[in-house]
């Protein structure tokens, strides 16, 4: 049997003024285990709680309840006070008789009526409290970073100056993502280049941070701050270490004519490559596709020309095994494919590109030197018609396109579009949009600027149909403000095509048990406020893998993400939240309902022997929650058929005790 | 194999070839057109609207009668394959609609959906095969620069058709190669010929079509191909250069089976 | 005092994140709403057992609502998408059932609406004593 | 704002099975329409003034003719908005009315060639008459 | 009457025993009565051959038992399943119930099963033999001299009368021809309800529930109910009662039970077989599984191991709680 205390706050007169208090304190001292019950002007002042301490000493008390404010208010303020006076903080309840009694009745007999119903209820539910102490588990001290785009670089490069150690791991052969093929950056158009390259080179000398490239994470076991994680290094056939990636094997291979990736195949590169001059690391990849020495044992001319010696033909796939504290998920975005929306003819012209394909164009490390020429015939386009929203906002198409706004189109469409002007201006630029979305610092500007100084036609309204005759591409739109059906002969169309997720983010969800939406865009924790954690405890999300987005935003979120990670790392050990849901495994049915409705992947299951009624032994399946990664919502306690699982703090018991002392 | 068959109107009138040579073909490559006994035209278009009961049950009545002899219905014509297929998919779709049609139907016995509608083409490559088509070729093309018309009602609307990607399509162009030909892509395949509207209209047929076949002409075509009858006059109405035949007859060219055709359709 | 009329006893089951909230934020504006309306905090919507609500009625409640956080805003992510679910299928059991369906109620109250929490609980409150006692429900041996 | 006929847009809207709200206004369908130099009105006003219930110059409009039925708009359209249907119920909301066939049988003799094919017949009663 | 014959499932069980296949066989025994078919385990041929049954009282679906058999044993037990009792089978295998390695399914094929309810309506009480014949069912009383033949769908169960499947899910082996699912009439029932009035429905419902005696037939013999312990025998859980005395206190039973096996129910109809006060537990399933259907899209449970129950899944736009009942009216 219990010893409660009961404790009734007069709240000055924002309790007492529409309840009675004496009356509450005096009826619950009648209830089953209460052996003591005041009432006193401010229960959260210093003599308040001192008054609590007090009781709890003198009367031996093994739980109280206070009768006070909201206990989103002062819960925490009591339980302290609880516990200071010796007693398990969980062994306090609260009775809010400020916001949801005497604030919002009237008449001093219902407030006091209500108030000691209130109380009862508590008092209930403090019967069956038992004392309840957190968890806690270790922090390993280093981070793992997927992904090494600009979102994964900055989160690492943060995370690494707070002192923890991080490893990045990239499936390219180098780090720098999709910001390292783009030729400007709205809307300052500082080259992407200049401000990216310096934070790879920071990330290669820093050595906190290990670079994991050609590499992909295989498996993750564990939980928040003890991850067990499986990266698999793919076999580069050139030793890391010792090449020095002067790229003398790049020049000698013969084998010439590989579509080259970072070029987006507009031209070639060779068997044994280094995608591009500034790649971290610089190091040599040979593709086993392409290379005859792998394939046929016929060549080794790369070998040959190597004064380091670091060619490998018998290099092996490896496998890291590595603890980690924390994950962040960076894994990026691509352009769709184009193939579903050949009314654009992408598939039939050369001259059709996709907007990252444009950046390719007038990049100067690109494959026209950044002259801007069409890739047909290599001639320089005097018409550009560029086309938004290709794939994005298609709510009819789930096979061909996205429900979602791709965001970062608008802007790069003015970018695109004023830069021709400014290189070009003998060059006509149309651009067709459906909105113009600019919500950001000095996006607007930028874009009239495209319009107002740089004469960039928009054309509100979308393009319907591209047709390739002779050297042209007949371009046939919609004009919606002038209501007429435009026709332009235009010489480079340009599709801002949708992003999606990369298709490494669905897997490595599962991987995690970090939840996604239908597009396959991770889930944060809270939309609103917990913008950069999974709701899986210890994953977080930098760039977008999260959602469209830009670089300065990918890069603010990037840091967010690290600072979330360090103040993880910075701590030695977890506390968890005690109210958590724990099975009773001689009631537990092993059936999986539990798991199914867990938003965190909390739920595992073992077999275990169990001496059955029957006196025989059996092995069982049975649930198991980790409390280092339960949040404690209680949807399993309710799935469960059983009521095998039961949630510390909020047991059945407790809430019917509850039902039945107000339904008294 | 034996399959149920629906010339449609056309085919018995002014494009009587479209049918020969599509049953010529069919013969040769083992497939047996059976003809469904008094067919009624299905219209020539599908309406859309769903309180349109009445105009589509002599599509419904040809599904049926496919359906009785446990067979798929094969249909050649472009407009009449898309009436029927549209119909069979509202028919499928349509709650509301099957339950009008089938009180329309009462005494003939319900319909429930279940046939399965191939166009021609379809049959060459689901059924056939294309590989199968090449071995049987006696004359191949050798390389002639086709180009293939496909229009709307093949492809469109491309949720219900489901014959290729409505945009990029394949079906014929494999075809031609099959046959021997290098097909020709142009973007203009699949945009209108003008159709019905040349009745009111011959001045705007004129022009959409015309710009089909001058797309066409500007990538080096020397033949075009449609499976429509009306495609096929909008065509060629107005154009001198380049010829407008049927697809059949290019398939009965390549199988050796043309002259025996052109006789009995005489 | 006997009174007549007997007051009808609601019980409100409330997330701790949102409604929860919302119900304090109708007291700090000092929104009135029935004292027959008792709140019990659970840590989400998903955490409401039927066992709770059938014991409620059992008891004597004449009314029985569940508050959560509106659904995507959940605190644990998709909690409410699975009260939404369960409680659908229940009410509608206890309405094959022949129990009045103004007895029950899901309502979704985030912590900025306190108005919202008192209107529900108003209107609530207001349909439940319409329909009087609660006869269909309640179990007479738990009755005193 | 015109005069709104909303029984006429309910019933539209019934007898198409297109939700006009879904439209957002990018005029794809316009841009890809073959026959929209000949229309008065184009697909996506036939959208627009069906969602606002101005619906009477749909009526009497020549556009309604020109639709070609290809199904591009419907193929196009990136929210699934399906305009040819539209524009469809609304012609036979027209011809469905008392002598207003657009077609009648004594034309058409006059419009006949040697090659025309019956298929055109056929297609151009079903849709310019009831 | 059924297609296979007793002899043929003898046969087949025989030499499953006596090849060492199967150390033991799940079947059917002859009990006190003629309509009074319990289940058994079988460890030899003789026993097979003196006491084994099969007819058209031979309702029990077997899938629960080998929750508890396979636990006792390392090796594997046959189990004769009925289309019905695969869903049943598959549910439990979802649910990680039992260990499919040590059981040997055999389809058979039912031809529907009769409801000694049925057919003691007709032929009274008192019931000493019953016959399957071409006719159908002789029965023979101690109060008539000749046998009363009561027509096979005149005894037909009303869980058959409205069979769902004649497809068995789940087997290694399968006797006879595999059927097909059906279109059955089960929910018709369900919706001759929802269009009552409240009070109508109330009133059915009264009357029907107050019959409960809490004797917990239903819950033993259902195959979703196989918690280790139940929460009406657990006195911590809150709905631990003991015999029922109020008017609500067996509808909470019931409605709690419904609600524990919902989206987990195959209907497989043995709640109502079993209830000796014949209360249509079923429409209670069934209502549930209806809405599911109707709201969260077709779902039969125990279709296929490892679906994902109705109700531990959801949608982003599922239907709103407080529309359930407005949907519902319409279609009422």
């Amino acid at each position: 049997m219990q010893r409660i205390g009961v404790f009734v706050c007069w709240c000055g007169s924002n309790i007492a003024g529409t309840v009675d208090v004496q009356a509450v304190s005096d009826a619950l001292k009648n209830e089953p285990g209460v052996v003591f019950s005041t009432n006193y002007q401010y229960m959260c002042s210093q003599a308040g709680q001192n008054m609590i301490k007090d009781a709890i000493k003198e009367y031996r008390l093994t739980g109280i309840v206070v009768c006070s404010c909201s206990p989103r208010m002062h819960e925490a303020t009591f339980r302290k006070t609880a516990q200071a006076a010796g007693l398990n903080p969980y062994m306090v309840e609260i009775a809010n008789i400020r916001e949801q009694c005497s604030w919002v009745h009237k008449d001093i007999p219902t407030g006091t009526e209500k108030a000691i119903i209130l109380g009862k209820a508590a008092v209930a539910k403090v019967n069956l409290n038992a004392p309840l102490t957190p968890g806690e588990s270790p922090v390993t001290k280093r981070a793992l970073v997927i992904g090494g785009g600009i979102a994964g670089i900055q989160t690492a490069l943060d995370i690494a100056d707070a002192g923890f150690p991080v490893d990045i791991v990239e499936t390219k052969p180098t780090i720098g993502g999709k910001m390292a093929q783009l030729d400007k950056t709205f809307p300052t158009l500082d080259c992407a280049a200049c401000i990216l390259t310096p934070k790879m080179v920071d990330v290669a000398q820093n050595d906190k941070i290990r670079i994991f490239s050609y590499s992909e994470v295989q498996e993750v076991k564990g939980f928040v701050g003890n991850f067990d994680v499986k990266i698999k290094k793919k076999a580069r056939y050139v030793n890391e270490d010792i090449c020095t990636g002067c790229g003398a094997c790049t020049e000698k291979c013969p084998q010439k004519n590989v579509p080259n990736e970072f070029n987006l195949g507009m031209d070639n590169r060779r068997a044994i490559y280094i995608p591009f001059a500034q790649a971290v690391p610089k190091v040599a990849t040979i593709d086993p596709n392409a290379c005859n020495m792998l394939k046929n044992g016929k060549c080794g001319v790369c070998a040959k020309v190597c004064a380091a010696g670091a060619i490998d033909y018998k290099q092996q796939d490896q496998i890291i095994e590595e603890k980690y504290g924390a994950i962040v998920v960076a894994t990026g975005f691509n352009p769709i494919s184009m193939e579903k929306f050949d009314e654009f003819a992408y598939s039939q012209s050369k001259d059709v590109i996709t907007s990252l394909e444009f950046e390719r164009l007038t990049n100067a490390a690109g494959p026209t030197a950044g002259k801007l020429l069409r890739p047909s015939d290599l001639e320089h386009p005097h018409t550009i018609v560029f086309v938004q929203c290709v794939g994005s906002r298609c709510a009819a198409c789930a096979e061909k396109g996205k429900e979602y706004c791709s965001k970062i189109c608008c802007m790069y469409t003015a970018k695109h579009a004023m830069l021709v002007r400014d290189k070009y201006p003998d060059t006509e630029v149309y651009v067709f949009y459906i909105d113009v979305r600019t919500p950001g610092k000095n996006f607007d500007e930028f874009y009239r600027r495209a319009v107002e100084e740089y004469g960039v036609h928009y054309i509100k309204g979308m393009v319907g149909k591209v047709t390739p005759e002779g050297k042209k591409l007949k371009v046939q739109g919609s004009d919606l403000i002038m209501d007429e059906q435009v026709h332009i002969d235009a010489d480079l169309v340009v599709l801002a095509a949708a992003i999606e997720p990369d298709k490494s983010a669905r897997p490595l969800a599962t991987m995690l048990t970090a939840s996604m939406d239908t597009n396959d865009f991770f889930t944060e924790a809270h939309p609103k406020l917990r913008p950069v954690e999974s709701p899986t405890a210890g994953v977080f999300l930098s760039g977008a893998c999260q959602g469209p987005k830009d670089i300065p935003e990918t890069v603010s979120q990037a840091g967010a993400a690290a600072s979330k990670v360090i103040g993880l790392l910075a701590k030695d050990k977890l506390t968890g939240n005690p109210c958590i849901a724990s099975p009773n495994e001689l009631m537990c049915n092993g059936c999986s309902s539990c798991e199914r409705v867990c938003p965190y992947g909390a739920i595992t299951y073992v077999d275990k022997e169990f001496r059955m009624p029957d006196r025989t032994t059996a092995i069982r399946r049975v649930a198991q929650v980790n409390p280092a990664v339960c949040q404690g919502c209680g949807a399993c306690t309710v799935a469960c058929p059983s009521g095998a699982m039961d949630l510390r703090g909020f047991a059945s018991a407790q809430i019917i005790a509850e039902v039945d002392a107000i339904c008294k | 194999m034996k399959v149920s068959y629906f010339p449609g109107c056309t085919l018995k009138t002014k494009a009587v070839k479209l049918d020969e040579y599509a049953r010529r073909c069919a013969e040769v490559l083992g497939v047996t057109l059976e003809e469904i006994e008094n067919w009624q035209c299905c219209g020539g278009v599908f309406t859309t609207s769903k309180d349109e009961v009445a105009t589509k049950l002599s599509s419904v009545r040809v599904l049926k009668a496919a359906q009785d002899k446990e067979q798929v219905l094969v249909t050649v014509c472009s407009a009449c394959h898309n009436v029927v297929k549209q119909t069979n998919h509202q028919v499928q779709t349509d709650k509301e609609f099957a339950d009008k049609v089938n009180r329309y139907m009462a005494a003939e016995g319900g319909y429930d959906g279940t046939t399965k509608v191939y166009h021609y083409l379809e049959l060459l490559r689901d059924v056939v095969g294309f590989d199968k088509i090449k071995e049987k070729v006696v004359k191949p093309l050798n390389g002639e620069k086709i180009a293939v018309y496909y229009g709307c009602l093949l492809l469109r609307p491309g949720t219900v058709m489901k014959m290729d990607d409505p945009e990029n399509p394949k079906i014929i162009e494999d075809l031609i190669r099959a046959l021997g030909g290098e097909p020709v892509i142009y973007n203009k395949r699949n945009e209108c010929c003008g159709g019905y509207v040349t009745m009111e209209n011959p001045a705007f047929a004129e022009k959409k079509s015309q710009s089909i076949t001058e797309n066409a002409k500007s990538f080096g075509a020397s033949r075009m191909i449609t499976a429509c009858p009306l495609c096929k006059y909008n065509l060629e109405k107005h154009e001198e250069e380049l010829p407008v035949v049927y697809f059949t007859e290019l398939l009965a060219e390549a199988l050796g089976v043309k002259e025996d055709a052109d006789e009995s359709a005489e | 005092m006997q009174v007549n009329e007997k007051k009808p006893l609601i019980v409100a089951f409330c997330c701790n994140w949102c409604s929860y909230a919302g119900a304090d934020l109708a007291g700090n504006n000092r929104l009135a709403y029935p004292a027959d309306v008792k709140i019990i905090r659970v840590p989400c919507s998903c955490r409401v057992n039927p066992m709770f609500i059938l014991r409620a009625f059992q008891r004597g409640a004449d009314g029985v609502i569940i508050c959560g956080c509106h659904p995507g805003d959940c605190h644990y992510t998709s909690g409410n998408y699975f009260t939404r679910r369960r409680m659908a299928m229940l009410f509608s059991m206890l309405d094959y059932l022949g129990i009045e369906k103004e007895r029950t109620r899901v309502e979704w109250v985030s912590a900025a609406e306190g108005a919202k929490f008192a209107a529900t609980m108003n209107d609530f409150a207001e349909k439940v004593a319409a329909l009087g006692e609660n006869k269909r429900l309640e179990d007479l041996r738990c009755k005193k | 704002m015109s005069q709104q006929n909303n029984n006429l847009k309910e019933e539209l809207i019934r007898i198409s099975g297109v939700n006009p709200k879904k439209c957002m206004r990018c005029g794809k369908c316009s841009a890809t329409c073959p026959a929209y130099e000949e229309m008065e009105y184009h697909p996506h006003e036939f959208v627009v003034m069906v969602e606002n219930g101005n619906i009477e110059p749909l009526l009497n409009t020549e556009s309604l003719y020109r639709c070609l039925t290809c199904f591009a708009c419907v193929e196009r359209c990136p929210r699934g908005v399906e305009p040819a249907k539209l524009v469809e119920a609304v012609r036979l909301v027209a011809t469905r009315r008392q002598g207003a066939n657009h077609m009648k049988a004594d034309d058409v003799p006059a419009k006949l060639d040697e090659d025309l094919p019956q298929q055109a017949i056929v297609s151009a009663f079903r849709k310019y008459t009831k | 009457m059924q297609k296979i014959t007793r002899e043929v499932l003898i046969e087949k069980a025989a030499s499953l025993l006596n090849e060492g296949v199967v150390s033991g066989v799940l079947g059917w025994k002859q009990g006190e009565f003629a309509y009074d078919v319990t289940p058994a385990l079988f460890t030899t041929v003789d026993e097979l051959n003196e006491q084994f049954v099969w007819g058209d009282f031979c309702g029990a679906n077997f899938s629960k038992y080998l929750v508890a058999h396979t636990r006792k044993t390392q090796s594997k037990v046959l189990v004769f399943l009925k289309p019905c009792d695969t869903y049943s089978f598959n549910q439990l295998l979802t649910e990680h119930r039992f260990d499919r390695e040590k059981v040997y399914a055999v389809g058979i094929p039912c031809e529907g099963m009769a409801d000694v309810s049925k057919v003691k309506a007709i032929a009274g009480e008192g019931i000493t033999a019953i016959e399957s014949t071409e006719e159908g069912l002789a029965v023979t009383t101690l109060y008539n001299d000749a046998p009363v033949v009561i027509a096979y769908e005149d005894a037909l169960a009303e869980r058959c009368i409205n069979c769902k499947s004649k497809k068995h899910v789940a087997y290694d082996e399968l006797i006879g021809e595999e059927g097909d699912v059906l279109e059955s009439g089960r929910f018709d029932q369900v919706a001759a309800l929802e269009a009552m009035t409240p009070d109508e429905r109330f009133a059915f419902w009264q009357k029907e529930l107050s019959k409960c005696i809490r004797c917990n037939a239903c819950r033993d013999v259902c195959p979703a109910c196989t918690c280790e312990k139940c929460v009406f025998n657990n006195p911590v859980s809150g709905a631990e009662t003991k015999a029922p005395m109020g008017t609500f206190e067996e509808k909470m039973f019931h409605i709690i039970r419904a609600f524990h096996v919902a989206g987990r129910c195959t209907d497989c109809g043995e709640c109502s077989r079993v209830c000796p006060q014949d209360i249509p537990l079923h429409l209670l399933n069934r209502k549930f599984i209806k809405d599911i259907n109707t709201h969260y899209g077709e779902y039969q449970a125990g279709a296929e191991v490892g679906s994902r129950a109705p109700l531990v899944n959801y949608t982003t736009n599922d239907v709103e709680p407080g529309d359930v009942f407005e949907r519902g009216e319409e279609n009422a």
